[in-house]
């Protein structure tokens, strides 16, 4: 799998996503800065966390009109998977790749801490290694993460079966404690409808490594890795 | 010329810092208080002198990156 | 004509001895912009000139430490070629001025001090004294400092590890804000201030300068007065954004050979920048002021020199560097300005309109800074509380209830979770242990990490408390498993004008230094902040230590959660039942008073390194330092980290058994074993004092077969104090 | 009736985030935009029927609650 991660002034995760993809690709990825106007021939592009312009005005809002974006657009259409996490999901609802908006996490704090997610769906080249159901934890670390889109988008996420990952309790149930940050129908993360673009504000690049606490984000990039090799 | 552009989020999104004011002054004690509605606003020094031209090119500003449309509406004003 | 009068002089806070001083050494009278760099130069804050004399008292020394006391962080020996550079440095009086830009800021500064000598940051901590939990002002405060502590440290993407957070009525005026950052450099390229060479281009790069801050380190010299919200429009605001661009524009270039020396402009800016590069660099400065980047108009040669405006670096290039580097600069969109250049003149030159404004020598006034051996008086003794003058609870499990509940003790849960924690992907022990563990990035390493200090001991007595303080950090890094390094201090004390607020000063120095010696934990950085009182009442002596360790092998690094049922639980040191100055004095019995517990530092020494070897080995579990609320508070500590409970005996032979349970001795930790044996004849051998105490295993605490608490109830004390405080209106 | 009110940081206090709204929009293309401020907007519904007394009133949450007077500067409007 050969990936491209593209760097904003202001990403912060792009080492991390780096490290998580070399260790599951067995090759680094190519880091591309947001000024390149054209992308090298790549399996995927991520979109890292971290705070792209600050985060001033809108979460990822300057960013959605870096130049590169525009490339990383062209490729999703013509079917390239792209990985946008926590400031790239952001990126990714501002450039309309993906529906919806990040708003204000509803306690209107910044959250880190680990959660617990189940997985919705199954049914994609990112998520195709875990279980329909199972429940896993990454850590999230956010101040915009309250996913919102008016009713009948998320209408449309549930019959499409979009919805990737929600957040739940240690049971994989829902309820007051399990909403870190207000999102509606508790969304974490979702698919495009081609599939292949997901959004999530979880790091599963934080946890691909024993030592650092978990490894069930690892399954993510493992599935990529043989998702594309196929 | 100068522009002056406020952004709102749409009614019927909900406005989680407008709640928590409500009920910070609320807790502060004042009575009476109803809906508590957040946005920005921003100034806009610009070179442009030709008021049309100027608001035409705010307008197209908010568009592309001042406000998201899916849940913000904007106004412009034109200051001389 | 005479341009300075008197109360020029004393609003620029120069006392008489010090303008005629200044006369001295220009030979005439100063114009109001060298008026101006002489009170930033000569001020507290930059001076060290009550602290100096006590300060070089510290040990400094080892074998590992590659740079001590001096430079903008200490930096220590890692191996495998790395090094690790770190410093505390205290933003008290902007913090309670603006809480969230002054922690921000606060943060941002030291960021900067660390990034500067070469290392990419890997982890921050703060420390944090706040006043009663009642004082009207207190949770907008705290909201405001963990708010901004978090916005800056999450968007540079450095994570927040750890800290401290306690309250106390004696901060009611001046809340205390230490910020520590730690960073990973190869140690074969760190970056010094010294401007050493003539004709070299001295360049600014990072934000422009605005009128912030004028007068900050003079503001942070000054006592408070009720009505200093007057003193309100010199904060500044930071963009942490631009710290990330600086951050990644500087260790960029620091991979070439284009810099000669880096110095960040923090307190009194420009001035004080460039007076230590040409100071440390015996060379003079020729700025040319037109030329460096500015957000308004018609800035003063006085305003640019003493701005406070953040993010910003001063640097002297090697002959042609310039082009390299203004590469960099631009490609991260930072300003960048060749503003002056070096000369050998060894003085510092202003011009303004291309005419000549301000004319200093540099080293009269950079090292000939006043210095003051300032009258001091040793501090009272206080009488030491026996066991049994303080009155034993009914129940020591409902005591424990209020312990684990009461805020100093209270879970902390709620200021982490604002902080990125784990971004970088290294961390293998956040909040909430007793040191943050971060893996060094790429090797199989660790750096643990912990800052301490217990103003109730250090109020009491300021040495011991101070020892306290030391010990209290070495220990930390040894619960962990890790080999203690250095230590950085941030001394935070009242007036230094008067003599016991001076013995205080000179106890929390002779106390680290005692205990440094003794734990071979040299001192490698630290900062001094002096006058934090408010209408005449100052804070306890609050000698904040910062400490960092070495892990070889990060998969061996111990946490303090229980991890089975059925191990033993064993309690490692001496425990007297010391209750005075305790804080089961103060919450359960309502008392403050007594000296502190003593701090035996050869035991202390013996008792870490046994516990250290018995985690290398692999024959300890899970490891806790018996700390603040003593054995039973520490106990419920790892039975809430690890969900698991325990069933222990007061020994027949001990001191009250209120007194055993919540006494505050030092060095002692308690550890569990599945092989208690071993580790009691290891003890033995070592000649360190250990015994079983009980059982891991079940939902509950249990003390001597009579009382018992679940774990349930205990977590619920302890996570909902600090929620429901900062959710209250 | 209902107050508006508008919150900007003091002239010569940094903006961080109207310089990388400028910034941005100068990557966008859009030329001859100088200085950009960002500030805060709010809506209260307010119970209060007389005019004065609303001022009043609001003028004391700006005080006490909706700006940082520290770094801030705040405009009231009551309208009807
Ligand atoms: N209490 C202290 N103990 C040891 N060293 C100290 C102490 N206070 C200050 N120093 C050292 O003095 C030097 C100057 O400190 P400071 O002015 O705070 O640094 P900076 O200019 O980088 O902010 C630093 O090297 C610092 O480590
Ligand atoms: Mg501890």
């Amino acid at each position: 799998m050969r990936a491209a991660v593209i760097v904003f002034p202001g990403s912060n995760c792009d080492r991390d996503i780096q490290v998580a993809l070399r260790r599951a690709a067995g090759a680094p990825p190519v880091m591309v800065w947001h000024k390149e106007t054209s992308l090298p021939a790549v399996d995927l592009i991520v979109l890292p966390g971290g705070f792209s312009y600050g985060d001033y005005l809108r979460c990822g809002a300057m960013a959605a009109h870096s130049p590169v974006v525009a490339e990383v657009a062209a490729r999703a259409r013509k079917g390239v998977p792209v990985l946008g996490i926590c400031n790239g999901f952001q990126v990714l609802t501002e450039t309309g790749l993906l529906p919806g908006v990040l708003m204000r996490n509803a306690q209107l704090r910044f959250v880190c801490r680990t959660q617990h997610l189940s997985v919705e769906t199954t049914q994609s080249l990112f998520t195709g290694l875990y279980r329909p159901g199972e429940v896993i934890a990454m850590p999230i670390a956010h101040m915009d993460g309250s996913y919102f889109a008016d009713d009948d988008t998320l209408r449309s996420l549930r019959d499409e079966d979009r919805i990737a990952f929600r957040y739940c309790d240690a049971r994989g149930e829902g309820g007051a404690d399990a909403n870190p940050n207000g999102s509606r129908d508790r969304i974490a993360g979702i698919l495009n409808g081609r599939r292949n673009v997901l959004g999530l504000m979880p790091h599963p690049e934080r946890h691909a490594d024993a030592l650092l606490g978990g490894v069930d984000g690892a399954a993510l990039f493992e599935g990529l890795v043989r998702a594309l090799a196929a | 010329m100068k522009a002056v552009v406020h952004v709102t989020l749409k009614s019927g999104v909900l406005d989680p810092q407008g709640k928590a004011v409500r009920h910070a002054l609320g807790a502060l004690g004042f009575d009476g208080v109803g809906d508590v509605r957040q946005g920005k606003y921003l100034e806009i020094d610009l070179a442009e002198n030709d008021p049309d031209r100027a608001r035409e090119s705010v307008e197209d500003m908010c568009k592309r990156l001042l406000a998201n449309t899916v849940i913000e509406d904007y106004v412009i004003e034109i200051a001389g | 004509m005479s341009a300075i009068t008197p109360e020029m002089v004393r609003e620029h806070g120069l006392s008489a001895d010090e303008y005629a001083r200044a006369l001295a050494i220009l030979g005439r009278e100063p114009n109001l912009t060298e008026l101006g760099i002489f009170s930033a130069m000569w001020s507290e804050h930059c001076s060290y000139k009550s602290s100096k004399r006590w300060l070089r008292t510290l040990p400094t020394e080892a074998p590992w430490v590659i740079c001590g006391p001096g430079e903008n962080a200490g930096v220590v020996d890692i191996g495998e070629g790395l090094a690790c550079i770190f410093k505390m440095e205290s933003h008290n009086h902007p913090s309670f001025i603006e809480p969230y830009q002054g922690a921000a800021t606060g943060v941002g500064g030291i960021l900067r001090d660390v990034f500067t000598m070469g290392a990419r940051p890997v982890a921050s901590l703060n420390a944090l004294r706040f006043g009663a939990p009642a004082h009207p002002k207190t949770r907008h405060l705290v909201a405001g400092v963990v708010a901004g502590i978090g916005g800056y440290g999450n968007c540079v993407g450095v994570p927040t590890l750890g800290g401290e957070c306690t309250f106390h009525a004696a901060y009611d005026g001046n809340i205390l804000v230490n910020a520590m950052t730690v960073g990973v450099a190869d140690a074969a390229r760190i970056f010094y201030s010294a401007a050493a060479g003539v004709g070299l281009s001295v360049v600014y790069v990072g934000s422009k300068t605005g009128r912030d801050g004028i007068h900050g380190a003079t503001m942070a010299s000054a006592e408070f007065a009720s009505d200093s919200e007057a003193k309100r429009p010199t904060v500044q605001v930071g963009d942490p954004f631009t710290e990330k661009l600086l951050l990644e524009a500087c260790l960029e270039l620091m991979a070439t050979d284009a810099i000669v020396a880096i110095q960040d402009m923090g307190a009194a800016g420009l001035t004080c920048s460039t007076f230590e590069m040409a100071s440390k660099g015996g060379v003079g400065i020729e700025l040319d002021l037109d030329r460096v980047p500015m957000r308004e108009d018609g800035m003063s040669a006085y305003e640019l020199m003493l701005s406070e405006s953040q993010e910003r670096m001063l640097m002297v290039l090697r002959p042609g560097g310039e082009a390299e580097a203004r590469r960099v600069f631009e490609k991260w969109e930072l300003d960048f300005a060749v503003i002056g250049r070096t000369t050998d003149t060894g003085r510092l030159v202003l011009r303004q309109n291309g005419t000549p404004i301000a004319e200093l020598p540099v080293d009269p006034l950079a090292e000939a800074a006043p210095e003051y051996d300032r009258p001091w008086i040793p501090a009272p003794g206080v009488a030491v509380i026996p066991p049994a003058a303080v009155p034993a609870p009914d129940d020591p499990l409902q005591a424990l209830e209020r312990l684990l509940g009461c805020p100093d003790l209270a879970s902390k849960r709620w200021i982490w979770e604002q902080y990125d924690q784990t971004v970088m992907a290294d961390t293998v022990q956040g909040p909430g242990g007793d040191a943050a563990v971060v893996r060094v990035h790429g090797t199989a390493k660790a750096l643990a990490i912990t800052s301490d200090c217990t103003p109730r001991y250090c109020a009491a007595d300021a040495r011991e408390g101070a020892r306290q303080a030391v010990a209290e950090a070495w220990r930390n890094l040894t619960a962990v498993g890790a080999k203690p390094l250095a230590i950085t201090d941030n001394l935070n004390l009242g007036n230094p004008e008067r003599p016991e607020i001076m013995g205080q000063l000179v106890g929390c120095v002779e106390g680290i230094r005692d205990a440094c010696l003794a734990l071979d934990f040299p001192v490698v950085s630290g900062n001094v902040s002096l006058y934090n009182e408010t209408d005449g009442a100052a804070i306890p002596p609050t000698p904040t230590i910062g400490a960092v360790g070495l892990i070889e092998d990060a998969t061996g690094a111990c946490t303090l959660a229980f991890k089975a049922a059925g191990e033993a639980v064993v309690l490692i040191g001496t425990t007297a039942g010391h209750l005075g100055a305790s804080l089961y004095l103060r919450e359960i019995a309502s008392a403050e008073d007594g000296a502190p517990p003593p701090v035996d530092l050869a035991a202390e020494k013996r008792n870490g390194d046994f516990v250290r070897a018995e985690i290398a080995a692999g024959r300890i579990s899970a490891c806790h330092d018996v700390s603040d609320g003593g054995l039973l508070v520490a106990l419920a500590e790892m039975a809430l980290a690890g969900d698991i409970g325990a069933e222990i005996a007061v020994p027949e032979d001990a001191p009250p058994a209120h007194a055993w349970l919540f006494g505050e001795d030092q060095g002692r930790y308690l550890a569990s074993t599945a092989d208690a044996e071993t580790v009691l004849e290891g003890a033995r051998a070592a000649r360190v004092p250990a015994m079983v105490i009980g059982l891991t295993g079940g939902g509950r605490l249990t003390v001597g077969g009579r009382h018992a608490i679940s774990i349930a109830h205990l977590r619920a004390a302890h996570e909902d104090w600090m929620p429901r405080y900062m959710s209250a209106p």
